[in-house]
This record gives C-alpha cells, structure tokens and sequence, in this order.
C-alpha cells in the first residue's frame, strides 16, 4: 500500500488553495498535517477524501488515480460527526455498521460508550458527540484513515484512547494522515507543514 | 481559471466579429419589419393585427432556441467541461428569459382580439409561462451558489433536465388540440403560408437569431471580465491566512 | 444491497422517530385543502367541480414541501459524504431514500385523500380513481422532487428555490393526474390512457432522476 | 433603538445578500398560482370567481414558507443568545425581524401580485382593492407567523409544524381579506368595514405576537 | 463585582446535571473549568449566561440574582460563532458593534483579521471562523466572560493572541470561566474540576 502525492494543487471555490504538495506514506506510515489556520489542511484531507477539486498534480493510492476507488478506500471523518440526533448511539452505530460493515459491540467498546449507547444523541455533550464519531475508526475497514482535528472536545482519557487507537492501525499496516494544531500522544513519523499559501514548508 | 487561453482567444475572436453582425442585424431587422409592415398584405380573417406575428413567431421560436443552446452548451460544459460552455450557458439565460417574456407580452396582445382575452389556459400558452419559471429556476441558481464552478454544474444538471419541456411546448398544440394555431412553416409537406408573409417572417427570424448572437456575445464577454476580476480580487486577497 | 436496505430502514426509521414527522406533511395537506372553502367560498357545486384539482396540487405541495429536507439533513451532519463514498452506487442509495420517502409521506397523504375528498364534496365514484391515479403518479412527484433536492442541498434558501425548479417539472403529472380523474366522471375507460402515461412518467423518472440527483450531489460536495 | 435598527439593516442586507431570496418568495407565489389553472381547469369565468381566495392562500403560503427561516438561522449559528441578552428588550428585536421580513419578502409579493390577477382573469377594478387589502392584512401574516416561528424554533421538521400551528390562526385574516375584495366588487364602500377588521387584526397581532414570540424564545434556548 | 454560586444545581432537558456547586470569583479571578466529557461544564456556563434550568441553589453577581440583568452583565462564547456566511467578516462584526457597541478596527485587529475583512464567512476555514466568533471578546466590555472551549481550531498564533486577550482582561478586574480540556498558556488562579456526575472533585 502506498498513497503518493505528485505536486498536487487543490482548489476550494474555485481558489487555489494547496499548491505543489508532494508526499509519499506506505503501509504503516502516520502523518502529521499541521499549519496555521486557513493554510488548506481540510482542503486537502477533503481532495483526498474525493471531495475537492484537484486542479493539478497526481495522486494515488498504489495503482488507483483520484478516482471513486481510492475515495472508497479512504475513510474521512472531517469537522462534523454524521450523527442523527433522533436516532440513538448504538443505532446510529447500528446504520453505520450495516452500511459500510464492522462490529457494533467493537466500536460502542473502543470509545467507552456502553454506558451511553440508548442515550438519544441529541442529548450528548461536544466531547460525547465526538466519540460517537471518531468510533467509527473501530468499525470500519479501511486502507487510509483522513482525520481532521479528530480530538476536537475530546477529554484527556478518550484523547489517551484515540491516539492509542492510532497506533495499533498504524501497527496494523494503515496509512494514516491527521490534521491537528495540537499533539498527540503518540508522534506520528511523518510530518507535513503547510504555511500560509498552502505550499509545504 | 483564466489560466486557460480559450477564453482569451474568444476575446479577440468576439471584438473582430460583434461590429459586423451588428451591422447585420440592423439591415435584417430593417429588411423584416419592412416586409412586415409594407410589403405583406393584411390577412384577410385578422386584418392589420396579423403583422403583430412578425414580432411573435421569432419570439418565440427564440425562446425555446435559446434553452435549447443553453441545454447543449450544458451538455458540452458537463461532458467537455469546456470554460466557455459555462459562461455561454449562464450568457443565454436573461436573454432567453427576455425572449420569452417577449413572447408572452406579444402573445398576449394578440389573444385579446383574436380570442377576446388576454391570456388563456391553453397548453401552449402555459407550457411558455413554464419555459419561464425554468428560466427564472436557472436564473436563480447561479445568484444563489456563489462558487461558479459548482453553481455551474449545478445549473447545467437543471438546464438539461428542463430540456424535457421543449418538446412539450413544440407538440402541445398537438397534444391538446388548442386554440393556438399549429405548426404551419415547419410541417411535413413544406410550409402552408403564403410566400409574402413567409419570407418577411424569415427574414425576421433571421434578425432575432442574429440580434441573439449579438447579445450573447456582449454578455459572455462581460461574463468572461467578470471572472477575471474576480480570479484578481481573490489572488489579491490570497495570502490570507 | 445491503447498503441500499440499510439507508431505506434508517430513514424510515428516522420519519417515524422524528415524533410526528409523519403527521406533518398530512397535516399540512389537510389544512391547504380546508382553506380553500374559505377562500372560494362553500358553494358545493363549485368545490366539487374544483376538487380534483384542489387535491392533487396540495398533494404536490405537501410532497414537495416535506422533500426539501430529503438530503440536507444528511449534507449537514456530514452523513451525505459517507453515503457518497459507499460501495453502493450513489444512484442505488438515493432511489433507497426516495423509497423511503415516499412510504413515510407518500403513501399516508394518498391514505387521507377520501377523507379531504368528501369535505370537498367529489363524488364518491371518483374516490377510488383519485387514489389510483395518485398511487401512479406520485413517485414520480418524489423522484423529480429528489432531483431538486440534491441540486438545491447546501444552498441557503434552498426550499424555495426548489420550488422554483421542482413546480415547472411537476405540472405534466398534474395535468395528466387531473384528467385522468375527470375523464373517469365521463366514462368507464376513458382514464386507461392518461394513466398509462402517468406511470410512463413514474417509470422514466425513476429511470432518469436518480442519475441527475447523484450528479448534483457529487457536485454539490465539492 | 440602535439595536432595532441593527438588526433591522442587518435582516434586510442578509435577504439581500441571499443573491435571489427576495425573488425566490415570489417564484413560489407565481408558480403556485399558475398551477391552479391546471387543477381546475382553464375555465376562464371560473378562475376569475376563484381568483381572489386563491391569491390570498398563495400568498398565505408563500410567507408562511419563507417565514420557517425566521429565527432558525440564528438559532442554529448561535446569533440568537446573542440577541437574547442584549440591552434592547427581545420584542423590540422581534418586531424589528418582523419588519425587515415584511419589507423583503411581504412587499415585493404584494408588488406581484396585480399581474397574477391578471392571469386568473380577476376584474381590473378589483386589482386595487386586493393589493390594499394584502397591504393591511400581511403584516399580521408575518407576526402571526413570527409567534410559530418562535414556537417551532430548534425542532426538527419545524416547518411542517409551523404549518400546523400557524395555518388555522391565518384563517381569519384569509376570510376577511377574501370577503373584502369580493365585497368590493359589489359595491364601492361594501369593503371599508371588513378592511377596519384586518386592521384591527394587524394591530392586534403587532401588539401580542411579539409578546409571545419572545416567551417562547427564552424558552426554546433552555 | 463578586461572582458567586452557592450550592447551585443545574439540569439540562430536564435531566439534572450539575449539583451542587459552590464557588466565589472576585475582579481578576479567572477560574478554569475542566472534567470529563458530558460532565456538565457547558450546562454550566450556559446557566450562568441565562440559558439553563437553575434547579436549585443561588447565583449571584454582586447583588444581581439569576435574572436577566445578571445574564445582560455576561460574554458567552459557546461552541456556535454567531457568524452569518452571507456576511463578509467586516460585516459580521459591523453588526456585532452597533448591536452590542464596541469598536470594529480594534476587534479586526485582535485576531488579525484584518487581511481576510472583505471575504464572506462562508468561505472561512474552521478556525478562521473561531477567531471571528472570538473577536466579540475584543469589542463588547462585559464584566463576566464565559468561555466554552474557546481555543478549539485555533492555531498556535491565535491559541496565544487568545490568552493574551484573557490575561489583559482580568488585569482589568474582569471576571473570567473558561471551559477547555487543555491548558492555555497563562494559568487561570482557579480550578473547578467536574466529576462524571457534575460534582467538584
Ligand atoms: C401569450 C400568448 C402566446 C404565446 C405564449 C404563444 C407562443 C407561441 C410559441 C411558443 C410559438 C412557436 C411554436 C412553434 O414553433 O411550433 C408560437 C408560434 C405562433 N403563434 Fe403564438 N403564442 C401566443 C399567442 C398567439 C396568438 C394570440 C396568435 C394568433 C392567433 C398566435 C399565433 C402564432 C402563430 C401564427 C405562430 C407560428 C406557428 C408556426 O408557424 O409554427 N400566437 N406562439
Ligand atoms: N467553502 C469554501 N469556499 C471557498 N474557500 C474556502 C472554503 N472553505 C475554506 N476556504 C478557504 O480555503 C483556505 C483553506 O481552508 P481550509 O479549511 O483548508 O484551512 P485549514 O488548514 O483546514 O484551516 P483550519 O486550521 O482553520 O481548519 C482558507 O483560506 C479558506 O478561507
Ligand atoms: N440538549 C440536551 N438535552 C439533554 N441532555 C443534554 C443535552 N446536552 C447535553 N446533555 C447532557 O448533559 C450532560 C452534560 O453535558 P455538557 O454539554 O454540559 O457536558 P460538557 O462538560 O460540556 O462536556 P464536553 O466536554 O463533551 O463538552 C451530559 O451527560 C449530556 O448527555
Ligand atoms: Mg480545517
Ligand atoms: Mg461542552
């Protein structure tokens, strides 16, 4: 497995905003996408993720160019949740778990949310609502995990269980890229900076 | 998005030729209402009001023409993603809406003493006022999406999926058996009108086709400036961050 | 396929847990429908000759009023994007989501249509042709509705602008509904033939809208 | 007084700004009024009987939906506790919500409505009084409807609700407003009592609605 | 000016959450407020700004007691930004200042976000728009800010432009509660830390 990026240029609405980006992560390689804001982290975990407008360079993901298959084989889980309020946790587990596969006890476990799972997801806190989110890494299987400021509201514990859980995917054999302002508490071996035209520094 | 040199090239292309099809439609509209006005005789049910048709009939043969083009340059910005298909789409919605809002008024104004009213339910007349809303409908989709590119796509998916009332409008009159008066230039077995009403009605058809270009080509050029001023504002507000 | 169930219980789901969320569109149907008394008056004759009409436009309102809803729930908790990238073709999990839009909404508001066809005097005879005909017709009324949907998701305003682009799309199905209905006042057969077209607009809606809505959608993420 | 007109100017630039949300109100008002030739037929004395009732519940319809925004935007951005707490009382913000809604979306409707009229066929003589009567009777259309917006604020399928709580409070005014035009036709001073009540109604509602609305605010923030 | 809660119980969705808390700031006190997710740090705050069920003991700001004179005397900066994406940032904040008062170049300046002034709020990244939200701080002079994870998104700079903000704030005597699950870079003179059942530790 291997994700490389050539001088990729992606745009937002039109505007360029990440230009000349090259990179390379095989099997077990985590990065760390980090800059000041407005610099095109989401931008391009969103191109990635095949929601963006790649206006130059390639990408791929061994032999997949930018198409449908290599956004499949990314799992993107970016500033909202994809809850249903209506519904509750473990349902909203439930649905996602029939959709895309995996086990739901696995996941209500990797996030500690047993005690929660009938509580409708309406009434959950930030942090809360976060953790229903982020367990979705424990249920599905894919190749390259994209993560945009996963520990956003998060408390010190599901922190602690996050980063955990990144490093075993990351023993596993997954790709891994993460944009955050703060750190983790594991170090990731790869690092991305991106300064304020979007270029790498 | 102007690193492309189409629409550079379309620049130059479109300030040689706009003098000269001005030029153009000015004779022909000359020429057509000359026709029209002079040279054919008044019917013999109308009487004077049938010369109201020079202006209808390429009205409205322009309005549905128009959302054909905006349909295929749709077609040609989803498939090509040609620049200027864009731009040429977004161009021809006003003026097919002008168009068609010509029809109607004309339209209108001729219902009243031929049918007694201004405006009836009838299948043509309504499938226009539709043809208007879907203009409108388009219209509207490209001031509310502020990104052009997506406001593009968008606005082409609706443009081709409007398509379907082209038709509808062209064989209603058929379909519900009308008040309007049905096809008589374009039908099987060549056209049913006398040729001193049909050649000042050509020739008004051709002055509205070209008086069409000549609009589209001023909006599409000022379309293309627009974007460009706004491709330079947002470099200027660039760095940003 | 199990994508395509998955998103269909979900969302019936979802209509029923909304406490209500089927009620509202019938409700709203039932209260256009009796506020045309008021505004054309109690003439029996009148609202008798008018019903048909009456019945079908507000069905078509509460239909699409209810659809504009029908992907920005999931555009805006993110949802939209996990469906997007699926297995499953987009085109599947939408005809999933119009599916289940037209069990939860559709189907109860063609339920409540003799009740509202009696307040407006239509005779009993014509009841049983109505619901037919609405049976056929409105998922083509949820299909190029969810076409609209997913080019005005993520668009301020998007619910009247939907209206803008849906109603000219819906007037054929009205017309054709309508006179289907009045042609079996006339006679026995006469609505064989409108009806046959109404399910041809069903079926190539169901054909065509699905592959528009999931080009919308794709672009509308971007 | 600043905040009135803060938010005043504010209201009005936003639906400005909204690139179309002024015309896409009356877009929905237009269309619906064209479709009802479809549902009930192109009987032109007919239509012109209907005419009135039916531009008043277009109308009705058209500001009850584009009312369901009302506060929901700034409920869901946060803006609304903001407004909340301010030092100007929270009926003043109301009222002044309910102005610049009127003025963006009531006035242009109203502006249309004259050449919808004239496709129902309506007696010229009657365009006047229709549009006055509209002129004295909307605002109570948007305060009414202010109070529903304030009540369904925050809940799911909220516009649907609205439709449920604030339709049957709009028959009133439609009865009245309906039976002043039509009185009108009859005579020339026929119209002058029912036109006091739907200025009694609009004052009414001014005085009250905003009252409510701001109760029900405070309690929809908890 | 005395903030002061003596044994207050709060509820959110009639559930109660918070219990029994007691705690005092006078001028210049700065009280940090931490604990687990859902553990009732931002049902308090919200209660203090006048959006919560107080279900039992008392709040005081000098003599005002829990009424909206009280909540008209707070800054709350919750998870929403209050920004209108039809706006541009200037626009937003324009209307923020002859709302409430302030002067618009200085809240410009706080998070610099003079260079992005003209740009509509919609085009914003995430922690663009946490800044213009934030920028109220610099605009509207409330005795008593509320502060609910205020530093989520931001970058580095603007992580310490906002702490710089809220030391000079209480150096004026203001009265500061600020609900965050990381440190910031100045240290607040008082903790308030929640249990799971929304009690002090
Ligand atoms: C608002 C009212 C009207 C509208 C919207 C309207 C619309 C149209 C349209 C769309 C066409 C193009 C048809 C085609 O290419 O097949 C057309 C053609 C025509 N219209 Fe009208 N029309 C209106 C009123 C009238 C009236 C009152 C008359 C006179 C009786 C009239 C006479 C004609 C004629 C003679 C043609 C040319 C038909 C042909 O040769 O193909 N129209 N009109
Ligand atoms: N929807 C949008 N339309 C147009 N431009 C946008 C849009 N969203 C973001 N931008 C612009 O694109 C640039 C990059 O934004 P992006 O969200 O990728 O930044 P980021 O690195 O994720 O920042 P943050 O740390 O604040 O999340 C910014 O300058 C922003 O103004
Ligand atoms: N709208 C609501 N209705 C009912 N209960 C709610 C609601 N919002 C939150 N709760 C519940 O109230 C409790 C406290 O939530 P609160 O949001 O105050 O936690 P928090 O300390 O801010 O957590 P976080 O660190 O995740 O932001 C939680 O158990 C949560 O489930
Ligand atoms: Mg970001
Ligand atoms: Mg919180």
């Amino acid at each position: 497995m291997k994700l490389s990026a050539d001088k990729l240029c992606c745009a937002r609405g039109g505007r360029p905003v990440v230009s000349e980006l090259s990179f390379s992560l095989s099997s077990g390689d985590g990065m760390m996408l980090s800059g000041p804001n407005g610099s095109g982290k989401t931008t391009l975990l969103r191109a990635i993720a095949g929601f963006g407008e790649i206006t130059g360079g390639e990408l791929h993901l061994d032999s997949l160019k930018d198409t449908d298959e290599l956004s499949q084989a990314c799992l993107y889980i970016g500033h909202h949740n994809a809850i249903k309020p209506q519904l509750s946790v473990q349902e909203n587990i439930d649905f996602w778990a029939s959709f895309g596969g995996g086990d739901v006890a696995a996941a209500l476990a990797s996030f500690s949310l047993e005690p929660i799972k009938d509580v409708p997801a309406s009434m959950l806190s930030a942090g809360q609502r976060r953790r229903v989110g982020l367990s979705r890494l424990a249920l599905a299987k894919r190749p390259v995990w994209l993560l945009d400021e996963p520990a956003t509201s998060l408390d010190k514990a599901s922190t602690k269980t996050l980063s955990q859980l990144m490093q075993s995917y990351l023993d596993e054999g997954g790709i891994l890229i993460a944009a955050s302002h703060t750190d983790f508490d594991i170090t990731l071996n790869k690092n991305l900076v991106l300064g304020d035209q979007g270029t790498a520094l | 998005m102007f690193r492309y040199a189409n629409p550079t090239r379309f620049m130059a292309l479109t300030s040689v030729l706009l003098p000269w099809t001005i030029a153009l439609t000015v004779v022909s509209f000359a020429a057509g209402l000359y026709g029209g006005l002079f040279t054919a005789p008044p019917d013999y049910q109308q009487g004077e009001t049938v010369r109201i048709m020079f202006v209808h009939v390429p009205a409205a043969w322009m309005a549905m023409a128009a959302y054909s083009f905006m349909a295929l340059a749709s077609l040609v910005a989803i498939v090509w993603k040609h620049p200027l298909a864009d731009v040429a789409a977004k161009s021809a919605a006003p003026i097919g809406a002008c168009f068609t809002f010509l029809a109607l008024v004309t339209g209108s104004l001729w219902g009243k003493p031929m049918w007694g009213a201004w405006w009836v339910w009838d299948a043509r007349l309504t499938s226009m006022l539709i043809l208007f809303f879907l203009y409108l409908g388009y219209i509207a989709i490209w001031q509310t999406i502020e990104e052009p590119i997506r406001a593009g796509r968008i606005a082409a998916i609706l443009a081709m999926v409007g398509f379907i009332n082209i038709p509808i409008i062209k064989f209603s009159v058929e379909w519900w058996n009308s008040l309007h008066q049905s096809a008589s230039i374009i039908k099987v077995g060549g056209p049913s009108i006398h040729i001193s009403i049909l050649w000042p009605l050509l020739v008004m058809i051709t002055a509205y086709t070209l008086l069409f270009a000549v609009l589209l080509m001023l909006s599409m050029r000022s379309e293309v400036l627009k974007r460009r001023i706004r491709s330079i504002r947002i470099a200027k507000v660039e760095g940003f961050g | 396929m199990n994508e395509f169930m998955a998103v269909l219980r979900r969302d019936i789901k979802l209509a029923a847990a909304q406490g209500g969320g089927l009620g509202m569109a019938i409700g709203f149907f039932l209260i256009v429908v009796s506020l045309i008394p008021f505004g054309v008056g109690p003439d029996l004759n009148l609202l008798a000759r008018v019903a048909p009409g009456i019945l079908w436009i507000a069905l078509l309102l509460s239909v699409l009023l209810s659809l504009d809803r029908l992907f920005q729930a999931d555009y805006e908790d993110g949802s939209l994007e996990h469906l997007v990238v699926g297995r499953a073709p987009l085109e599947f999990i939408i005809v999933a989501k119009v599916l289940a839009h037209w069990i939860t909404t559709g189907v109860p508001l063609i339920m409540a249509t003799p009740i509202l066809g009696f307040f407006l005097n239509l005779e009993p005879d014509a009841f049983g042709i109505l619901v037919l005909t609405m049976l056929i017709g409105t998922p083509a009324l949820n299909f190029v509705g969810a076409a609209g949907a997913a080019l005005t998701v993520g668009i301020r305003r998007g619910g009247l602008l939907l209206s803008l682009i849906v109603l000219p799309l819906y007037v054929p199905i009205l017309v054709f509904g309508v006179s289907a209905v009045q042609s079996s006042m006339l006679g026995p057969d006469g609505s064989m033939q409108t009806m046959m077209i109404l399910a041809a607009f069903t079926l190539a809606s169901a054909a065509l809208a699905p592959i528009a809505a999931a080009a919308a959608l794709r672009a509308n993420l971007r």
